[in-house]
């Protein structure tokens, strides 16, 4: 029984924290926010750290966990103007299946930047000669002006019984002139998202991860987005954390009425209400990536559970983080406001709370009805 | 109780609504309008829409005649901004003029300050902005340092003033400032007018968190001013600046109210073309009606706690720390409007474009209304009032 | 434009609240938990001051709704363990019929009591050769064992093509053999409830209030639930106001940590926050008194606003005035539970928030939704 | 990370669970089990399961040895508590014996005062009550009263106690007194070990607005102790307690987890046979159905932050501040399961009776929530513990 963290864990935390303190400092995420460019120096930092290769497929479970949820969790404090989430789950959907050496060789390295797209829409490929000719549309697919590749799951027409037999999860280059981004508005402009449309895309069986018409493609794309959700939920917990940190320090400082607005018990109240809520959500996730790393059969619903309350956790932590900051809380200047649109965002992607909740409650409420309802 | 209207008020109403119908910019409120692209021209935009009221007699609906207003009741005055509200009208620039210096000159002013600034007030050609806040006195606003000090026949103002909205566009800025630094805190302050092309006034845009940028920085640097512009006499700043924070709070309930109405009939238009994943309709689901219908409620009874402070006003002449009620209330629930909207909106909530329903209304008030619940006396300080004015706890 | 009270309407609240402050106090409220009958100090009172039949029926309108919140606010406020609210909107009912003259009489002096079935389960008549026969189960009949009186809304089986048309208000003696009460265990002792079981009740014309195949018996019973809908709801105005007021005196006094507790602004938050929800409750209330006294279309919107905020802010309320007195506030001796207990059965009775919620859907959201596509 | 148990553990969980099969009453838990009538027979039945919880080898699991206890770790301890949960095993009369003083003794008592008091109490033969809060002490502890003056080789104590759990079936009360009248208030208590059958102590019960009769008030009018009845040396006191009540907030977590899981489980059931007005289950509505996940979430959460807090102990010794955060997140998931239920159950939310499906134990739960976040610290003391000593905000 030990619930925490190993030296080597604790350290590899550090390291990240002390790396992305020094290179990824809100200065550089506006920079970012302007230009909408990843930064050589973060792709370079994270290939030389060899930290985006850390979870490795192992049958029902997936090594480093615990590992990947500390760097996300740096990833949210820093607001990271990269897509973390997407290259260490997506090398992980890679290295499920034996193809793909020169590619994970090149994303670990840096060399190369995947994304997902977490919402396929209609994508769908249909036989040719050659092999597949693939169109559709994805959406939300972070980063994918500056990714290199995407993967993601798409159906292969004929290929299966149900749709979902015919899910398939294939890599394909961003770069390929069927393939054209189209920017969606947002607020958070620090993780920018688009639409991706496909026409006619040549997918030859080098593109294809997992499926093909045996259903496994379906699993594989399900167990990325645990992966997904569960990064997600441990980046609002890095982003929150800091949002209360930073706001309980400024309140320490800021006077009004002859003291400082720390000793006012409201503020106060409000601190430890965040306090609460960081903290319920910070072992969430963490149960949770112990679940997957072991294999635990409550796995799916842990991540569930992580996603679903750290979202609701971090959109209340960084808006009240601005009420306790008052005025400048509600500026451009201050950094607060980075907070909470990221947690805003990051909150209604990988599956919103409604969405998590509805999947709990078809596992476990209904669950315990059902056995109730039997047991009679 | 008797919550109706006269059938004189009614004839005001249609008149009002035709009066909106026929001056309100063509096209105004849909996609096509084109909207002013720069701060200035949309200052000017704005100031366009002022002179427009006074035109059409629907600027100073409740002030006297003679100071250039209507000579009618508060009640006129809410059925315009309820019309207003219902066709989402676009508002004007002066907005700090007519709801805060306005009221105060009548209640504070002298006869020459009623007569040379009410008129050219209404009609849009003195636009004015509000000198309170500073970067150390914002809950604590008695704590501000700007001082003023008399040199011969003029007052020389020197300090910083902050969330100074609409300053980029105005002729002139009521401004708190020190006058006895001696005096406790409360004691030594003065009202006064200061007209912003003083040499010494200088601006500074605050971009805000949902982009706006409507606040400002100014600062004073030895400006001077004639002697007579003090409203409400030397060092009695402090009871003025309340009876100004008063108007703020309580009054332009119903407009508001008819606009955050309009808002959620946007929410329930959108839920009723969400598709959840299980193929149902947002707005047939029980959880988000639930929620919608909670909302709603608030909206409703904020229109009716509308009613009671335009009924109070009316029949007592004044408003009292029930303001803080009601400004507690309907930021609160214009949070939560927010909250709810962007439930709706699910995984499309972060991001919007022009050819999505919202258009990306409902983030607009998401992310808007944590401005509300800190400016004009954060949700804690309007607490702190109500436990310590109405409740009688002590300080 | 005057939302407000005239001198008389304030005048008879002032009334009833200095008669219940001497003959309803909280022992008074107690000794009725234990013997659980109705004190005829209080029956007398309500009928020498001539308050019961205060509504009167008039076409659409009701008139009268103004005093009668303001009666019910006092009820609330005194705990009052009596039937106002049964008697009250019981009279309006045999008021909208001519033949009920000698009973109206007894229960406006007080001689004789009356209280409403608000969810018949299934009962219905059938005709025999004198009559109708009625049998079945009324539920939640509250002061059943202390009535004399009972009014029902049921089906005369025949009588129309739709159960609502069958819909005929009644009004029936408790005493007759064919009934038989059961009182339902619950924690709001100062009102106790009844399920009623008829078997073979005798109808005669005699018992018609309202209906008979005509839909209108229907209507009348919606009408009365919405006069207790809104008189529950001011009930709980004024227990809950009570509850804050008690409260806040108590945190004026008390002292910790050397000072009175009511200077921490944790508690004058609280504080702030239940006066805003008495007072929004209490505006809902007016307003919808407003709007049945004059037939406003949007009356049953507003009572349905009026019932829903109410039960919300009072549990909240008084729920929270147990916590701000703290030990003290959880023990039996302090009156505080009693709020509490009130308030909660008040709040799920004539209606419960997601009921009165799912009404207003109904008749407002439905219609924004309706009115929008239509435009299109 | 590792969160398993080992193989020994699952043995050791296997053994309890037969154990508590075979042992509890039978019956214990339906409608036909015949409750004890009497608070007095109540007291008997619950130190009747004490004694076999020692005789089975359950009591004191995670206490050395040589005191009674079983010698293994808080793995074991919590195992147990599961497990009792599961089967929602009757609790025994010496909670606070167990929960509070055990611990106190076993850290801050003498050698002399471990061997004399541990035995009985885990046997059963000793059952104690806790003696800290008093009428004007509550959230304000070290504002108590109580005094103890040392004549001879006696202390005498005089004072009122509230809010005293079990005294009405105690054999012994830990008692904290003043016993410096001149010093500063947290530096002149001590903690003191009462018989309490001494002359002088009389009990008073206190009924609860959920109609409990757990509570007493406890009066001391000149008892005679033993002056050796001290624990932690004389003026210690305050450093002893503060040691207790980290016992009190931080450890049962996890079998308490169980227990709130359990009435999750009843609530889910009683949603599956709620037939709502549109003729639908509650269960499958998204509004109950979004509500009732939200809580329990919670409730698995808590028992993340339960395993949390037993590997701190195992690995670490103690617990910290976060024991507060533990007790504040559990009371308040648990009005919130209280409420939920309430909303679930709808009109018959109100009442109940033995026909009805949750037999009254959602209501119970509605009320006796209530308490929780009043006593052992109110929510309010809790916030103000967090803010203070974990985020550093000033007094």
């Amino acid at each position: 029984m030990f619930f925490g963290f190993t030296e080597e864990e604790k350290m590899v935390q550090k390291s990240v924290r002390n790396m992305l303190e020094k290179h990824c400092q809100t200065e550089d995420v506006r920079k970012f926010m302007e230009e909408q460019t990843v930064s050589n120096k973060i792709k370079e930092l994270f290939g030389n750290q060899g930290l985006l290769g850390i979870l490795e497929p192992n049958g029902e479970e997936v090594t480093g966990v615990t590992y990947a949820i500390l760097i996300a969790q740096e990833a949210g404090r820093a607001l990271l103007p990269y897509p973390l989430l997407e290259n260490v789950a997506g090398l992980y959907a890679l290295k499920t299946c034996k193809q793909h050496g020169d590619l994970i060789e090149k994303v670990e390295a840096g060399n190369e930047m995947l994304t997902i797209a977490w919402r396929p829409e209609s994508a769908e490929a249909f036989a040719t000669e050659d092999g597949y000719s693939l169109s559709g549309k994805l959406c939300e697919v972070p980063f994918a002006a500056d990714a290199d590749q995407i993967i993601a799951s798409v159906r292969i027409s004929g290929k299966g019984n149900t749709p979902q037999e015919e899910e398939t999860v294939v890599v394909i280059s961003k770069d390929h002139p069927s393939v054209s981004l189209r920017k969606l508005p947002g607020t958070d402009e620090t993780y920018p998202i688009y639409d991706v449309a496909i026409n006619n895309y040549p997918l030859s069986n080098a593109n294809i991860v997992k499926g093909i018409g045996m259903g496994t493609g379906h699993q594989l794309m399900n167990k990325v987005k645990q992966l997904g959700a569960l990064l997600a939920a441990s980046e609002m917990v890095g982003s929150s954390e800091r949002a209360l940190y930073d706001t309980v320090e400024y309140t320490k400082e800021r006077k009004q009425f002859g003291v400082v607005i720390a000793k006012f018990q409201a503020l106060k109240h409000m601190a430890a209400e965040m306090y609460l809520k960081v903290e319920s959500a910070k072992s969430a996730v963490e149960y949770a990536a112990w679940a997957l790393e072991s294999g635990d059969p409550e796995a799916e619903l842990s991540v569930s559970i992580a996603k679903s309350y750290a979202s609701s956790a971090a959109k209340k932590v960084t808006g009240d983080a601005i009420q306790m900051q008052g005025g400048i809380g509600f500026t451009w200047e201050n950094d607060m406001h980075l907070f909470f649109k990221r947690a805003t965002r990051t909150a209604f992607l990988y599956g919103d709370s409604y969405t998590h909740n509805e999947k709990i409650a078809k596992a476990a409420i209904d669950a315990i009805a059902g056995a109730s309802s039997a047991a009679k | 109780m008797d919550l109706s209207f006269t059938p004189e008020q009614e004839a005001y109403r249609a008149r009002a609504r035709e009066w909106l119908l026929e001056n309100i910019p063509k096209g105004w409120g849909t996609p096509e309008f084109e909207m002013p692209r720069t701060e200035e021209e949309m200052g000017k935009f704005k100031r366009e829409w002022d002179r427009k009221l006074y035109e059409g007699g629907y600027a100073g609906i409740s002030w006297p005649k003679e100071y250039g207003g209507q000579g009618l009741t508060h009640v006129e005055e809410i059925i315009f901004d309820e019309e207003a509200g219902k066709l989402n009208a676009p508002s004007g620039v002066n907005v700090l003029g007519k709801l805060l210096l306005g009221p105060t000159l009548l209640q504070f002013g002298s006869e020459e300050q009623k007569k040379r600034f009410l008129p050219p007030l209404l009609r849009g050609d003195e636009v004015w902005c509000q000198g309170f806040s500073e970067p150390n006195a914002g809950s604590d606003l008695a704590a501000l340092q700007t001082r003023a000090e008399l040199d011969g026949d003029e007052w020389v103002i020197n300090g910083q003033k902050v969330w100074t909205s609409y300053a980029h566009h105005s002729d002139w800025c009521f401004v708190l400032a020190r006058t006895d630094q001696e005096a406790p805190k409360h004691k030594g302050i003065s009202f006064f007018l200061v007209p912003m092309d003083s040499p010494g006034v200088s601006v500074r845009p605050l971009v805000q968190l949902n982009e706006n940028r409507d606040f400002n920085e100014v600062f004073f640097d030895n400006v001077r001013i004639p002697k007579e512009n003090v409203v409400g006499g030397v060092n009695n700043g402090w009871k003025v600046a309340m009876g100004t924070l008063g108007f703020e709070r309580g009054t332009l309930a119903l407009g508001r109210q008819v606009r955050f109405q309009n808002e959620f009939n946007e929410l329930v238009k959108l839920a009723s073309e969400k598709r959840l994943a299980d193929g149902t309709l947002a707005i047939d689901n029980p959880y988000y009606r639930q929620k919608m219908v909670e909302v709603f409620n608030e909206i409703k009874i904020l229109r009716f706690h509308g009613l009671k402070t335009i009924s109070q006003l009316l029949n007592e002449g004044k408003l009292g720390p029930e303001s803080s009620l009601q400004k507690l209330f309907w930021t609160t629930m214009h949070v939560e409007l927010g909250e709810v909207a962007m439930e709706v909106l699910g995984e499309e909530a972060p991001y919007w474009g022009v050819e999505s329903v919202g258009r990306g209304k409902m983030q607009d008030i998401y992310y808007t209304s944590r401005g509300a619940t800190i400016y004009a006396g954060s949700t804690q300080i309007q607490k702190n009032i109500i436990a310590e004015m109405i409740l009688g706890m002590p300080k």
